[in-house]
């Protein structure tokens, strides 16, 4: 867990809207579980303020980088989109829990379900996921071909599937429905996503196990301002929560509100 | 040269401290940095029950500014005694306790509790809570309710009291005044502002509370004006806070009045900021040729 | 799709016109552009004397905003009208006519003689500047005078008064409801937020005057936030200020539960700002399939 | 009068923390006079928010380049001096009356004097002179040698006297010392510098004609706002006013309190 200026190799539009950056510093080495993330300030100044939450998507210890993909939505995005090779950034890192790999073994079948930007942490789970020997399918959703990107990437780790809300490419429709179209087994589910992709699979796979990876609005990211909170399923409406920061991102399924 | 500052129930090795609400109970940072070169730390309020606090999203930027709609989530007294003060208890650091009620009797059975444990140094009212109806902002708003409240808090508690004051006032002095003569040890002041951010895609407000309370540097010049107002009006010692991220913005802090600062929404752009800001306080102290940082009070601002 | 937006006195074909003080008396902006593009215009203050104001400087950045004690400078009501308000007689922009005074007399008799003129739609009373005694402040914060102060110049004026409130108050519906019930036609709001920078090289306020206005989008949450809860309180027409640099901040104080709006600060930034934001709110009302501005407010916000 | 987004040619430091800067565009075109300024945003962001005013050093109107001079002091010329060739700034201008060059003739003498960042409106004023044909002296007043810079420069145009307060280039002193100094004459006096020069300089010469250009905090810097006013010295404490953004900067020699 660093404050460092990273310093920035590649910053590409792969898709619509969507950059990967590629950055190198002394964090990666601390990088523990694929799933974790970077606090990004997207500004020397003072606007935008807040640093930015982003999914570490993948990382080469040996070579001292990292990736992050990152859709350009707001300010903060967006200025990040602007910046160029060479230049830093300040990222603060990393940060959250990660997935877990211990509960899987190698003849086990994981399915991966990602959907538009939740795609990136998954990416370095998969290739985790493979190297260990597990049997990887993997389900990609976006909104149109426009959206998608790391198709080809997940292919060396498995079977990928993509589904885009009108069509354009892979299935129509939600990712839910090609698993249901292909009919996908697995011994654990990982996903990340929009919140109702989230409940969707919960529902769908009510006694699954596997483990979801949550967004929230953040102040500090280390777990401090409880900003991010979210009730427990056990305990819905009580005081009993989990930060998204630091007890998260990344959460059984069924163990928090969605 | 030194950066003493000596505040009722806070002898502190220098005048900054992260702010109320911005630090947890120091455990996240503690990972960070070592707790004991602050000057001081301000806990995150403590309430007689534990509190969940506001559905999410809690926080929402603004121009060099953010909202907050928290809702004083807390693990309640008889945690933040047995869990958060047991760990705290290991540092040489002084305490300042914020606590928060709905009644009067809450914040004086938090107060009495607090206290008595001996591990902290004093208290802060937070009066001024501007994001659950039962976070005192009654109380921050009315002269008359802000004194009766201190003065029960005061009977309570073992130590000295300051009292938190409310940005959301027509004349911040008149508070001031008042809790003073109730016996107030000092004051902190700035709480947020309260404010609103609308998404205009959904139309509805961003944070799920509706409004939520703003800090960071935007509020900064309304900080500096209130000091500097309420300075002129009492010697009490004043804890300043309010969008302070650079030590010029400290030294600014002093030079209004204030007699020590906190610092609270720059520890989440920056979880080394306070260390960092009392290295540089240091210096520039030493750079003025000052014996005390005391001396930047005492020469005040000459207006 | 229209943008037409009448409000008393004010028929205005968009809800955008410049604030006042932040666009003098549209000589200067009128070598950069049309200003019959505008919605309408607010006029500098208008005293009954001519005044020069407070010394400088006069102006200091803040984080995203900026602080201002000009200090009401104008030339007096007598030239206003027979040089500035000649001038403007040829555009067909509605003029909303900024008044400020010391004593009632003062503003009843510039409102008196400013409408009598014929030739502004309507007049907004600045019972809110903080930067000079005289700027109306008292009448700002006491909602007992407010209200005679607004019922006074009701009588004196033969044209709608909006009054314009001042952000400074504990409460600031009391205020608004006050002015409603004393005969206001509308309501203006926010005003500044009083603020202050010291320089802590000379160790001195930065403004001659000490304190002054804070405008920009840093306090832009907090006029989103007024707005909202003066709306839940009065259906009178609310002309919304604080802030606005973009066409989504427009949207948002729409949101909020303005009629209209006014931009300040961002005419320095960028002298074009408001016939841009005209034409980008166009835009946007097109691309969401409304037929008319008003749509947004009718919806509302859900909350 | 316009505003645009011009193109950086050159910035680089030239003196200590001091800059000089090249610029091109179309509002080139529009200069009248030296000793107009720019207004200039230096972020695209909130922060900072307001225009900082520059002076037109010297400007080429057929190759539409126009440069200007700045000494780093806080957060927006800070920001400016880290602009790259290429980068494109927002730039409002130029603005403000600037030097006349009406009322001296050709055989006449010019005196110039300038202190610090004072000195840059002062460069074109003086090709202009030359180029007129008057006769052009030159004072030039710095801190120290390192904040020296142009002397080489206003060479071309006359004979240049340099003054450091601490005596590291040229002679030790203020400029009116170098001026008793070298026994300067001259028919018209053109100043721009810290008001105490200006000061000096008025109360040295009662009687001079000439023009001096001043600095105070704006807002809109055309006008509208009221933030860059000063008193005039036939009325000093009342009403009549100078708007030092549209009526100046340049205002004759005693017409406005210092
Ligand atoms: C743990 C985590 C991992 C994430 N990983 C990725 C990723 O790999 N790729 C990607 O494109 N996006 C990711 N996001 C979402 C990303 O953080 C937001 O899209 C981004 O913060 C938007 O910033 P902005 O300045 O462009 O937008 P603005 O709307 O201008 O941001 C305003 C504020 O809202 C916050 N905010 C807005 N949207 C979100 C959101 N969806 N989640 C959290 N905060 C938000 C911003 O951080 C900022 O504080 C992740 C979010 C979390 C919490
Ligand atoms: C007509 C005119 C011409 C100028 N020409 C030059 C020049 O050619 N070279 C040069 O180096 N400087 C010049 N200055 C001064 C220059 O404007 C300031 O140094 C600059 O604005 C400082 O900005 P900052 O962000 O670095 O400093 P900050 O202190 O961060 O600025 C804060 C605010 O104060 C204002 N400010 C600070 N100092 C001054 C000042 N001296 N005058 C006016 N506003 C100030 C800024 O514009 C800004 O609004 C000129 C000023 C004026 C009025
Ligand atoms: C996320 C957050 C939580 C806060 N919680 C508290 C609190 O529990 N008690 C309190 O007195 N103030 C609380 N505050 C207010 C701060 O202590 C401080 O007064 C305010 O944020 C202004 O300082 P800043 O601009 O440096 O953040 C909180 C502020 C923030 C941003
Ligand atoms: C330089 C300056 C001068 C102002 N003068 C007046 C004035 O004469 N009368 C008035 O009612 N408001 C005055 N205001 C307040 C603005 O009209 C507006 O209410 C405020 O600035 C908030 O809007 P903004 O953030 O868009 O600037 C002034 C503001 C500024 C910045
Ligand atoms: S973002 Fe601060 S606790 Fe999670
Ligand atoms: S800067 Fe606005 S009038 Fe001169």
């Amino acid at each position: 867990m660093k404050k460092e200026n990273m310093t920035i190799c590649s910053n590409q539009e792969i898709a619509e809207n969507t950059f990967e950056m590629e950055l190198t510093g002394a964090l990666v080495q601390d990088i523990q579980a694929p799933g974790q993330f970077l606090h990004i300030k997207p500004s020397h100044e003072n606007v935008p303020l807040l640093r930015r939450p982003l999914s570490i998507c993948d990382a080469d210890q040996r070579g001292g980088t990292l990736s992050i993909i990152y859709r350009t939505e707001g300010i903060g995005t967006n200025l990040l989109s602007k910046k160029t090779n060479g230049e830093t950034v300040d990222v603060l890192g990393p940060l959250g829990n990660g997935f877990s790999l211990s509960d899987i073994n190698q003849e086990q079948t994981a399915l991966i379900v990602g959907g538009g930007v939740g795609v990136p942490p998954l990416y370095g789970l998969a290739r985790e996921l493979a190297r260990k020997g597990v049997h990887v399918e993997t389900v990609l959703g976006f909104s149109d071909a426009e959206a998608l990107f790391y198709e080809d990437a997940f292919k060396e780790t498995g079977n990928v599937y993509v589904s885009t809300v009108d069509g354009s490419a892979g299935q129509k429709g939600f990712v839910t429905d090609v698993i249901d179209q292909e009919d996908l087994a697995f011994d654990r589910l990982y996903a990340c996503g929009p919140t109702p992709m989230l409940k969707a699979l919960e529902n769908k796979f009510p006694k699954a196990e596997g483990f979801i990876s949550l967004e929230e609005r953040m102040g500090c990211g280390i777990g401090a301002c409880f900003a991010c909170v979210c009730h427990t399923q056990t305990d819905p409406e009580g005081s009993e929560y989990r930060k998204v920061c630091s007890d998260g991102p990344v959460f059984p399924l069924r163990e928090v509100v969605l | 040269m030194s950066l003493q500052t000596n505040l009722p129930g806070l002898p502190m090795k220098n005048p900054v401290m992260p702010a109320s609400g911005c630090f947890g109970f120091g455990e996240e940072f503690a990972k960070w940095y070592d707790l004991n070169t602050l000057g001081a730390i301000a806990l995150k309020a403590t309430t007689a029950e534990p509190r969940f606090g506001n559905e999410t999203p809690r926080v929402a930027e603004t121009p060099a500014g953010m909202l907050n709609a928290i809702g004083l989530q807390n693990p309640g007294l008889e945690k933040v005694v047995s869990e958060k003060l047991a760990w705290l208890k290991a540092l040489e650091t002084p305490l300042l306790a914020n606590i928060a009620g709905t009644t009067m009797e809450d914040y004086e059975k938090v107060a009495a509790e607090l206290s008595s444990t001996n591990l902290i140094g004093a208290l802060e009212l937070n009066i001024s809570c501007p994001n659950v109806k039962e976070g005192g902002i009654a109380f921050g708003t009315d002269p008359d309710l802000a004194a009766e409240l201190t003065k029960r808090v005061k009977k309570a508690a073992s130590c000295p009291v300051y009292v938190k004051l409310s940005p959301n006032v027509t004349d911040i002095t008149v508070l001031a005044k008042a809790v003073e003569q109730a016996g107030a040890d000092g004051l902190s002041m700035i709480n947020t502002l309260s404010g609103m951010k609308i998404d205009t895609r959904s139309k509805k407000p961003l944070l799920a509370n509706g409004s939520g309370g703003l800090s960071g540097p935007a509020i900064k010049p309304i900080a500096i004006r209130m000091i500097y107002e309420v300075r002129k009006q009492t010697e009490l010692p004043i804890i300043g806070m309010g969008g302070i991220s650079t030590c010029d913005d400290i030294i600014e802090f002093l030079m209004a009045g204030a007699d020590a600062v906190a610092v609270g929404t720059a520890n989440f752009t920056n979880p080394f900021i306070c260390p960092e800001l009392i290295e540089e306080l240091e210096k520039w102290t030493l750079e003025q040729g000052m014996t005390s940082i005391q001396d930047i009070r005492r020469q005040g601002v000459i207006s």
